[in-house]
Formats: C-alpha cells, structure tokens, sequence
C-alpha cells in the first residue's frame, strides 16, 4: 500500500518526499549477481556485498533506523520508518542483508541494553556493516524456547558459555548474535538470561559455525556451538533472570506487533529469483500439459489455484484490513495469523505446482527439462522451514487460540 | 492501486455498523429470535414467515433501506463498503426481514441509469423489494430465466426469490421479443402467486412466483447487462451477511468451549477443538478482508469489481460450512438439539453458502477472469 | 461378505443350509409401514409392532441368540450367529428393532448379572417383547462417561435412584435400560456402579421419560429423568463400584470388538427409505441441473463424489480385511476406525449432496419440489449426532492415537 | 461378489510377505539406504543410480522377478495379491532397485498372450525390464507415444521410464503404419541412448530415452489393448509401494513424538500431533484395503479390475502426499535436514504420488466407469 489514506504529520510529508527524491536518484542499477529469494538464503559473499552496500547508502541517506534516537544511530524522527519503507518498496529497491539485526535485535538492544552498548552496536548494526544473526533454538528445545540449555557461569565480570545453538540463519555472515541461554538451572523461566555475544571475531576462541544441509540439499542455516566462551557481562541484556522477558521483544518484532516499525526494502528482482506464488503458478499451469491440453485447461487444476488466489488475497487483504482499525475486533488478531498463513499458503501452492507439473514435477535443478528450473519442488521442500521455524504452525494455533480467542492454555 | 487504503471505510461508515451493532443487541437478542422462528420444529412443516415487523418499521425508519440508494433517487448514496458493515451486523444478528433483498434490487436498479429512478425513488420511499431472476434449475447466470414477457405481460415462473412474502415490490428478469427486460411488479398484483417454498433456514423466507398475464412497468430493456453490473455487489453483501453471522457462530462456540469441561478441563482447552476454532477465525478473517475489498473495488475499481466479488463469496461460502459444522460439532450433544440456538445459525449459513453460487461456482469464474475462459 | 472363504464347521454348514431354508420360507413380505433409516429412528408404534413381530419370529426359529446358553434362553451353538447374520442380510429381512438390547445390554447382561437375572431377562430381550435402551450420557457427561452425576443411594436390599439421562433412544418404547450411575462420589471411577432398570413399568413412579427435539426437528432421542427409583438389588451388575468395568463390556461391543457375534440383519427397504451414501449420490448429481448440464457433468463434482467412493469403498474392504489376520498390523488397528469413518463419511456424502443440490439443497421435507424429498439435508444433519454420539471423533482420534499407535494420553 | 473374503491371500503370499520383511530388515536398514544414495546433497547433482546389486541378485535368485510371470512362462504365477504383499514391504524399505519396473513389464507381456512369452521367458531367467511408453508430456494413457516404427526400426523418445539404468530391456510402444505396437529391446542396443533425468526422489532412477534407428523385437500389435489390460496391476503394485513407505513414515514419526519432549509432554501428547497421524493411520488402511481389494479383482473379477485399481493409486496418492508431509512437520527442526533419513521417503512418496497418474487423474477415470463419460 503505497499510499497511505491516514492523516500525515507535517514531518511525514516532508521526509516522503525527501525520500522519493533520494531514491528517485539513488536507487541501485540491476545487481550484478542472482539475488537470492530472502536475507536467509544468501549464500555467497558477493551477494553479500551488494546488499550490504545498498543498506549502508540506504542509511547514510537516514532511511534505516529512522525513528531510533539520534544517540544510538537514528534519525530521531517520529514514526517515519514506515515512509520510508512504503517509500523504498514503491521504488522497487533491494532488500536489505541484515534482516535479523533490524527486525529483531536492535530494538531488544535499544529496550534492553545498556546505553555504552547502544552506541557501540546499533550503528554498524543499521548500517549493514555488522551481519546479526539469532541464538535461539537448540536441539532440544525447538517451539519450546523456555527449555534452553546453553549455560552461562558467572566468572568474575565475565560469563562462560557452552551450548549449542542450531537453525542459526545467516551465522556464517554475523559479527553478532543475540543469545538466550540459561544461569540458572533450577528455574525454567526464571532461569533464563539474554546477552549478545561476537561470532565472527571468536571464531575458534570458543564459537564454531557448522552448516547444516537441508532437505534441500541447500546451506543456509548454521549450527553454532560454544565451547567456553568469554563475554563481558556488559553484553548481558536487563537484569539476570529476565532472558525470557528479553525474548519476548524480540519475539513481539518479528511478529510485526512490536511498536518499533521495522526498516523494510524490497521489490527488486534479478532474472531467476522465482516466487512461490499463484501468478507463477498459473504461468506453470499454462506452459504444462494434462490429459492432451493445457493444465490451466483443466477445471480441477483452476478449481485448486484459484482456492490459492483467494487465500494469497485474502492474506494481502488481512495486512490492508489489520490497518483500519473500525474493521478490527481484536487489535493483534491478523497480525498473529501472518505466520501461519505465509507459511501455509506457500506450503499448499508449492505442493499443488508439484502435482500441476505432473510427471515433470520430480524433476530438479540439475535437469535441463524442470519446469521454472526445478524450483517448485525445492519451493516446496522450503516450506516446511516456515510451518517449522519461528514457532511451528502447531503452536502459532495455540497462540492465536489462547491469546486472541482466549481459550484455555494447552500446555 | 486506485483503492484507498481504508476500503473508503470512513467515519460514517464505522458510525453506521457501530449504531446497526447496537440495534440488534438491544432489540433482538438471540433468545427472541429463537422464539419467532423455531415455534414449530416439524420437520414436514411448511415455511411460516415470522418476522418483526415494527423492528423492521425502525430500520426503514432509521434510513437503512435507503443507503444504496444513489442520491439522485434522493437515497443515502452511501458506498458498499458502508453498507456491508451494516449487512455485517445483520448477519451476526441473524435477523429476518428484507434489507439483502432490497438492497439486491437497488444495485440491480441503479445499474440500469435513469430508466431505474422511479423504482428506486419508491425503495427511497420505504417500499421493500426483491429479485425474481431465477430459473427452477436454480441456475445463478444472468441470463437466465422462465419468464416471458409479451405485450407488456408477464407469464412464465420465478424460482428462488428471496423473502417473497416480505416485499411490495418484484424486480423481474424476462425474455421478449428484444432480449432480456426488468420489470417492476408489485407482489399482490393480479395474477401473481407466491408460492412458498419449505426450506431449511428459519430466518428466511424463499418462494417460486407465477406468473399469469402479470402487468408489469418495463424498466431495462439492458437486463442481462443491469444484472451483471450488479451482482457483485449482490455476491459481496451476502459475503458480508456469512462474516457476521460466522463470528457469532465462532464467538458462541468459543465461549462454549470455555465452560464446559470434559475430562477435567475446559474443552478449548483441547487441541482438537482449539485449532479447527482457529480455523474458523482464520477463515472468517481472510473472508472480511476480501468483503472490504470487494466493496471497495465496486465503489472506487468497478473493473476489478467482479473479481474481487467472487473471491469474497467463493471464501464466504467456505467460511459458512467450515463454520457451522464446527459450531455445531463443539456443542457437543446439545448442539445437536432443537432448544440451542446454533442450529438457526447453520441453518441459514447453509442457505447463504449456495445462494447467489457456491465456492466453485465462484471459483470457476474467478478462473475465467485471471485465466482466460476455456474453448 | 455373503459366501465365506474361511473353512467353516460342521455345525455351521449345517446350520447355514437350515437358515437359508427357513429364511425362503419366512422372510416377511413388503412392510404394511415406511420403514425408518435405522431403529434408532423408530417413530410410530405401526413401525415398532411390525419389526418386533419380524424379530420374534427370527428368535423363535433359533437365528437370534444362537452362541448364547439355552439356560438363558440362547441358542446353545457355537459360533454360528456370524452365520445366522450372513444369511438374514442375504435375504434382505427387515432389521431388528431391540438393536440396543441385543448389541450391547445382552453380552453385558450375559457377562455380568446374575443367573436368574439372566433367565429372567434374556428370552424377551431375544424375541424383541422387550425393548431396552441406554442409560449413559447425561448433561454433563458427554465424551466423558466417567463423569456420570446419577446417584443410587442403598436403603436395605434397595437403591433408591435419582438423576438425568440424556440422548436415550428409543426410551419412550423401552422397558429396560441398561445404567451407569454412581454410587460413591469420592472416586472419580471407582464410584461407578452399573445397574438394569425397569422403564416403562415406572413410568410415573420414580421414571419420566421426555423427548428430545433434534436439530433436524426430529424426535427419536429423549430425556431419562429419575426421582427416587426404587430397584432391587438384584438388578446390580457386577461388583459395586466396578461399573466403568462393566461399561467397557458394553462398549467394547457397541464397537463390534467384543467377543459375542451381536445379532443383525437387514437389507429391507421400503420405498421411501433414503440412504446416504454415493449411489443416491450420484442420483442426485444426475437429475440436478448445473450450469446449464446434470451437475454429474460437472468434472469438480465428479471428482468430489469419487473422492467419497473411494472412502466408503475403503471403509468395506477394511471390514473385509480385518478379518485377515494376514494383512493386519494390530488387532483392533480397523476395528477401532469403523465407527470414525462411517460417521464422517456419512457427514461429507451429506454436505456433498447439499451441494450438488445447490439452489434446491435448502428445500426441506414439506416441500414438494426438494430432491429426494428433503432427505439429503436431513441426513447431513442427522450425520452430526453421528460424530457426536457415542464418543465423538475428537475421542475417537485419541482413542485411536493412544490404543493403537501408543501415543501419550491426552487426558 | 465372485472374490474370495481373503482376497486371495492365502499362506503362500503369507509367507513371501513375511520372508521379504524380514529380508529387508536384515539386510537393508535405512540408514545403509542413506548412506548409499544421500552422499551428495548438492541440489543441482545429476541423478547417481546408486544400488546394491549384490542385494538384488539375492532377491532375483529368491525368485522374486518372475513371481508375476504366467507358468507357461515357466514363471510362479503368482497372484497380484501375493505380489502386493511383497511390494508392500520393498516400499516399506524404499529399497532402491527395478523389481516394480520388471513388474510392470511383466504384466504386460502377459497381457500378450503367447507373444509374449519370449519375453517373459527372459524375465524368468533373471534379466530385468523396464515401460518406455510415456511420452515428452507425461501423459498416462495408454495410446500416447513420442516412438515410432519403420521397418523394424525404432526412432523418437520416451520418458519418464523408470530404473532405466538398472535394467536389461526396455518394453517400448511404438506407432507404426497398423497402430501401435509394443517392442522388446536391450538397453545397450546400438542407437539407445538414455539420459538420465535429475530428480528429487533418491531412491530411484529416472531418464529418458533417445531412440535412433533401434531394432527392435516387435511383441504384439495389439499395444494399446494389452497396455490397458495391465495397468490395473501396475497402479496397484505401486499403490503396495506407497503403503509399505508410508507405514514406514508413520511408525518412525509416532516413535519420534513419544520421544521428543516439548512444552513437559512428549509431542504426541498432543492433538495437534496425535490426530493427524491417526488421520495418515486412517489414509495407509484405506490405501491398503483397496490395494488388496484391486489385486483380488485383478486376479479373480477382472471386469471390476480397472476399477478398483483407480481407487487404490488414487487413495494411495493422497496417503502419499499427506504422510509425506506431516512425517517432515512433526520431526521439526530435525526433519528439515538432510541427516533425518525422513527425506528419503518424503521425496521417494512425491515421485510415486504422481507416477502412473495423480490422485485427480484415477478420480476422473474412475468417474468414466461409475458415472459414464461425458460427452
């Protein structure tokens, strides 16, 4: 939406037309390698780079971190990141690299950590220089964060840690993490703390970063293990104890329910980036054969794309609606449903291109004949990351069940 | 995008569904509703037409039946978005009368320009109305009907009008010497029998009419395309009717869930029942959206009008069924009994899931729109 | 499955050539009434009296009861009621109308009243003189049977008996009903004690028996209330407090797990009878208009109906093979899913056939121009008692989930 | 019904199914098939066709190549129930190898009558097949052929011919000047050519083949007749295959979430969980009752055969899909990477679901027999 129907503030107005202006005359030329789908699949150093260029022009120009005070980085302005974003959308730009960074550690940094820490981190943290990634999971405690065992013991006025972190996107790239791990063993949320620790710079001084493959067959997530690291306790977000507090800002960002706006860009592609979406779909429909016509000829197949068309709509429609507030019932009822709507609709349009593309739908990226390049079916397999990751769709259903329709608690 | 980013959902509209939501809930709880329609359980009952006529008096009275009314008609002129919020309320409240009915008429009329001001000016004056384009196939093409018209007369028979014997006033589709004219008919015209039909929503009135050499004005000679300008704004009012009448099945069965336990919790507690209920909101969500959408696209995107209309009923008709078996499911055994109210409820969401075209009814013009029509 | 493969005893052969004989010779002509789906929708007494003859003349001739004891009014044989059932459902006979006597009250009564009890009761619950029906659901005991409120206090050799039954029926032609209640409050299944108790005798003296009215409009089921019931205390089954015990017997052959074959037969049908399955289906789909052709033109509604053959197919070769011991991975694996599959089948064949009906599928039983005379939405709302009653499929799936596949309890 | 209650399965198919159990249980655990065929997790690899061949050669001398092939044959003449049951426990081991495609040749050399029995007598002597019969376009019917012959010589392509590197013949149908005809091939023949297709499902090995002036054995002129005479049997084996692999899928997912503790219970405590996989139990018993169903008809009620076995591929396509996809959702994290053996199955269960025919394909032949064509 670019256009916003709201009343503006006279600042609104004045920086959109600063930033139309800026990007009108520097938004970067078509980039010179593939673009990867999203910030998590990015897997070479040049694609970095580029990226990491733009973000930073994007926030010298003061389109990053714009309503963040001027102390830690920021523009200081009042509720203009979300003009910059529509901005930059509209403008097709690239998307920005350190997308855990903005969307989840710099405003549990700002809330949360001391002011020296701030002004240390937050700048090369919006300008894109430090890649951040996320030190969350484990491998016993999946959609149950609460269970972490990544210990920190207190040595002096520094802390010790061992564990072991998986599903770490972007890790092989980061500088930094955020980290919730545990001092305390005999309280389980209670016992919970949350620091941010380098990666990058302790690389073999107690931090190792393995890939994990996917089912793919593709990298991209990381297993991150620590083997007696040393950090400052001046790296320990709000008080000891509060970890799972901590982590429910950031939690609460990645939900879009935070009330920071989260510095957005995107809506440049390169040739082969290929979305998981019904326009493509129908397009794969078109160009396959079923039963001596075209797929898109058969009213079962159009029948099943078109309960996907109003289902992506209908999601476009919730992020429309979920701004005016006349037609809301419950203020985080849509934005809680994103999730688990994204993941599943991809989830659905993936598996029903397979079966469009019939006996071709087994063939994949290394076969010259796949249909979109054998796409689809690695499409498809990435779904199950997003129903999995960042609280499985079991539990988004719980969450929407306790907390929107207040049902008892499951657990 | 030409749409503005609040579906033109602005104050007056928001003033509207607040004060519409308000009415029901002080003068028609569910109780009095249950108790208008549902006097009778005979399964072999014939359909008996309750309905509150001095509420109903109120809401002509309040200008409801006049909103879509363009204002050169001296209607209210108000846009669709407004008057789904409206048809929202009823919906969620259930309520029989004959304001879908009427509002059907009106946009069917004031898709035919000038020709359609009389009749219009007579709904601005608080007459009701209603379509009668419907064939015995129940088929919901515009372009067909069983009635003739020959010399200004009317014969032949109309299937499936709504509220039949609610209404003054029957908006007719018939076939003559021409094409396919609208006609103007008043419901106790000579010649004109109601006959109704003994159908499964206690909320709604349906009949078929005959037609015996009727007189009737001729308003359209350009009916095929009056009905085709205007059904999706058909499609997305009824759209709207399910989302209301879905969140009082959600929001009922939800606080059923709440209280009653079984095997030592409260039954939401159960998983099994928690995530099919967030499927219900789910869908009811993505539905009011695409509503919003819908509506906003006839006021402000008329050529996307059509498509977006039948993404809001195709989803509309899902969200009805999922809904109310679910509702009905999680009652449990005294969902299963005459005395609870979630049977009025499934019942009339079973009508609007295939009135005005099912889910793949939808879908399959919708196909024809994004994908081109198959030889 | 009419003709068996499975080698069968002297005994069995003979006495299948017997049944076959008999059943030529007997097997009841047209009936004088519209017969009802299933007994539990009996309506009239017109009804009842002609099936209550049906099934005492199969009692007399020795085809009901046949493995039970002679002392008891039973056949005396040995595994030949499966025969006895083969060859009424060959014949097409009528059902049997005392389907809750036979099918659950007589293997319980069997297995655990006392002697004289039986010998008492189980001849005229053969022959269908006495119609019994189930005391177990109550208001606030739904799925969850153990939670029953009914109380029976002792007073000498009597109990004195005060509570509320609900979805009993056949209650209002009933002169027994089997009955879980409670005689002690502190255990939640200990305190369950199981009794049989006289209806129609009481009515007005400690029973009343109310009808319920079904969403469809319907009666059939009722409502059981007791006041101060005065029973003998012979008419306890079992141990007191062993009444969950005892309810297992019952439905464990309620599921048709239980060891005694339950008599059955069946296959008469009068004109107005109206089954919901594909058959009628696909009637319907061929006299319904769509779009301008029978809607069984229609390829998305063919598709749909065959989505529902291949499931009730399904559902009858699991009954077929269940019996294979061959081709089974556990033993009450099928047997377990009958009752889930029947009922959701029948819910989805029923919502289909609204559908397929579209315009017309709200025209309801007054009205001369509904498809099937009405039955279709009648059935797809009568299909919610289905997958409501008798555990309902959310019990079912744990139930299946825990017995079958061992996973955690739920409860 | 003219099929026996047992389906046929009487104690010999016992014993197979049990011996191939076990022979797979012995000799073949998942994680030898992983370490085999999941060296290389690169996503742009070319196909690999690793396989045990010394494995194979003790199922080919256990005979069970030449169960399928008639005794005139100087095969066993197996029921297709009994070879079901074997198949079922080769998809349960998802063990890589071309005893389906020998199958599926097999079938329809013995639907040549006694023009087939050269070939068939090379199957009985251990040598393995595979159908060259689906054109460029995927097509599944019988008739459509991107080969022709002329003068005993074949030229064009066929694809999505399975184990293509596995096996010793290839059974092609070609057009020619009387119709269509099936021909018998070697693989190493002079003008063949296979390229190998990269394809998702590891345990398999898929190509097309290029045909440049091949001679070829003609077998029978009757193609198309003998073709749909077998495909019944070949839906059904695979339907066996896809049951054997979801059982697989489903036991080793319910041992995942009774070990696998979240939120102080393990998963399968929960709903969300415990009721979808009673819902893949439900789909797998379906699946498998019909399969047995389809080969009993197969071997005893032939004119139901066809129909019967649509009902078995197109539920065994659902149980696929669906199996498939809530094995990788309740492993987690865990079932997203390449070291869970559960991606195995996940892929070897897309590439069945959709070979021989989607779940929506059998539904609308199925629909050609119950309800007759449509014109």
């Amino acid at each position: 939406m670019p256009e916003s129907a709201r009343e503006e503030t006279a600042e609104q107005v004045e920086f959109r037309a600063y930033c139309r202006q800026w990007l009108k005359d520097n938004r970067p030329g078509d980039p010179p390698v593939r673009l990867p789908l999203s910030p998590l699949e990015i897997m070479t150093e040049a694609q970095l780079t580029y990226l990491q260029q733009w973000q930073k022009s994007a926030y010298d120009a003061g389109l990053i971190g714009c309503d963040y005070p001027k102390a830690v980085g920021g523009g200081g302005r009042n509720d203009c990141q979300r003009v910059a974003n529509e901005e930059m959308i509209r403008a097709k730009t690239p998307f920005m690299p350190n997308v855990i960074g903005l969307g989840m550690a710099a405003p549990t940094v700002l809330h949360h950590a001391q002011e020296k820490v701030k002004e240390q981190l937050l700048p090369r943290l919006f300008s894109g220089e430090d890649i951040w990634c996320q030190g969350f999971s484990e491998p016993g405690a999946g959609s149950d964060l609460a269970s972490v065992q990544t210990f920190a013991e207190r040595k002096g006025d520094k802390w010790i840690i061992n564990g072991h972190k998986v599903w770490t996107s972007l890790a092989h790239f980061a500088e930094w993490m955020i980290l919730l791990l545990r001092t305390d063993r005999s309280h389980k949320y209670d016992g919970l703390s949350y620091f941010v620790v380098p990666i990058r710079s302790a690389l073999g001084k107690g931090v190792t970063v393995r890939p994990l493959i996917k089912i793919t067959g593709e990298t991209g997530f990381n297993e991150v293990i620590f083997e007696d690291l040393e950090v400052d306790d001046i790296y320990r977000l709000d008080e000891l104890g509060k970890g799972w507090q901590v982590a429910m800002t950031t939690l609460l960002h990645e939900r879009g329910a935070g009330e920071l706006q989260t510095p957005r860009s995107g809506g440049m592609k390169s040739k082969s980036t290929h979305a998981t979406n019904t326009t493509n779909l129908i397009e794969l429909a078109r160009n396959t054969g079923r039963n001596g016509k075209p797929a898109a000829d058969d009213p079962l197949i159009r029948d099943r794309i078109m309960e996907l068309v109003v289902r992506e709509m209908g999601l476009g429609q919730n992020q429309r609606r979920s701004r005016v507030s006349a037609l809301l019932d419950h203020p985080a009822r849509l934005l809680l449903q994103n999730k688990l709507l994204a993941s599943e609709i991809a989830q659905d349009t993936g598996a029903l291109a397979v079966e469009v593309a019939g006996a071709s739908g087994s063939l994949y990226l290394g076969d010259d004949n796949a249909p979109a390049g054998g796409q689809w079916p690695m499409a498809y397999m990435n779904s199950y990351g997003m129903t999995i990751a960042a609280g499985t769709s079991e539990v988004q259903r719980n969450i929407l069940g306790e907390r929107v329709l207040g049902l008892a608690k499951s657990k | 995008m030409a749409q503005p980013d609040n579906f033109g959902f602005g104050e007056e509209a928001t003033l509207l569904k607040e004060s519409a939501r308000k009415f029901f809930a002080d003068n028609f709880a569910t109780d009095k509703l249950h108790g208008m329609v549902a006097s009778d359980p005979n399964p072999e009952r014939m359909s008996e037409c309750a309905w509150d006529r001095d509420l109903w008096q109120q809401m002509v009275d309040l200008g409801w039946t006049a909103l879509a009314v363009p204002e050169v008609a001296d209607g209210l002129g108000m846009p669709v978005a407004a008057v789904a919020g409206l048809v929202e309320e009823l919906g969620r409240a259930a309520f029989p009368c004959p304001l879908l009915s009427t509002l059907n008429a009106t946009y069917v009329l004031a898709a035919c320009g000038s020709a359609g001001e009389t009749a219009l000016g007579e709904i601005t004056q608080g007459r009701t109305a209603s379509l009668a384009i419907t064939n015995k196939q129940g088929s919901w093409e515009a372009a067909d009907t069983d009635v003739t018209c020959e010399q200004g007369k009317l014969n032949g028979s109309a299937c499936f009008v709504q509220e039949a014997r609610k209404v003054d006033r029957l908006l007719v589709s018939a076939r003559n010497a021409a094409g396919l004219s609208l006609y103007w008919v008043a419901t106790d015209a000579p010649g004109l029998t109601i006959h109704p039909d003994a159908i499964v929503d206690l909320t709604r009135d349906q009949a078929h009419i005959q037609f015996d050499s009727v007189e009737a004005l001729e308003v359209s000679t350009e009916g095929v395309a009056a009905l085709e300008q205007a059904m999706p704004a058909i499609w997305t009012i009824l759209a709207a009717d399910i989302v209301g009448a879905a969140e009082w099945q959600l929001q009922t069965t939800v606080e059923y869930a709440n209280t009653r336990q079984q095997f030592e919790h409260p039954l939401g507690f159960f998983q099994a029942v928690k995530h099919p209920l967030v499927d219900v909101m789910v869908l009811i969500d993505q539905c009011k959206s695409l509503v919003y959408n819908a509506a906003c696209a006839i006021d402000t995107e008329p050529e996307r009008a059509a498509e977006y209309a039948h993404m809001a009923k195709a989803s509309a008709s899902e969200t009805a069924a999922f809904a109310s078996g679910r509702s009905v499911q999680y009652h449990g055994g005294i969902g299963f009994t005459w005395e609870c109210f979630v049977h009025l409820y499934f019942k009339r969401q079973k009508h609007s899931q295939m009135l005005w075209g099912d889910a793949v009814w939808h879908r399959a013009r919708l196909a024809d729109i994004l994908m081109g029509a198959v030889a």
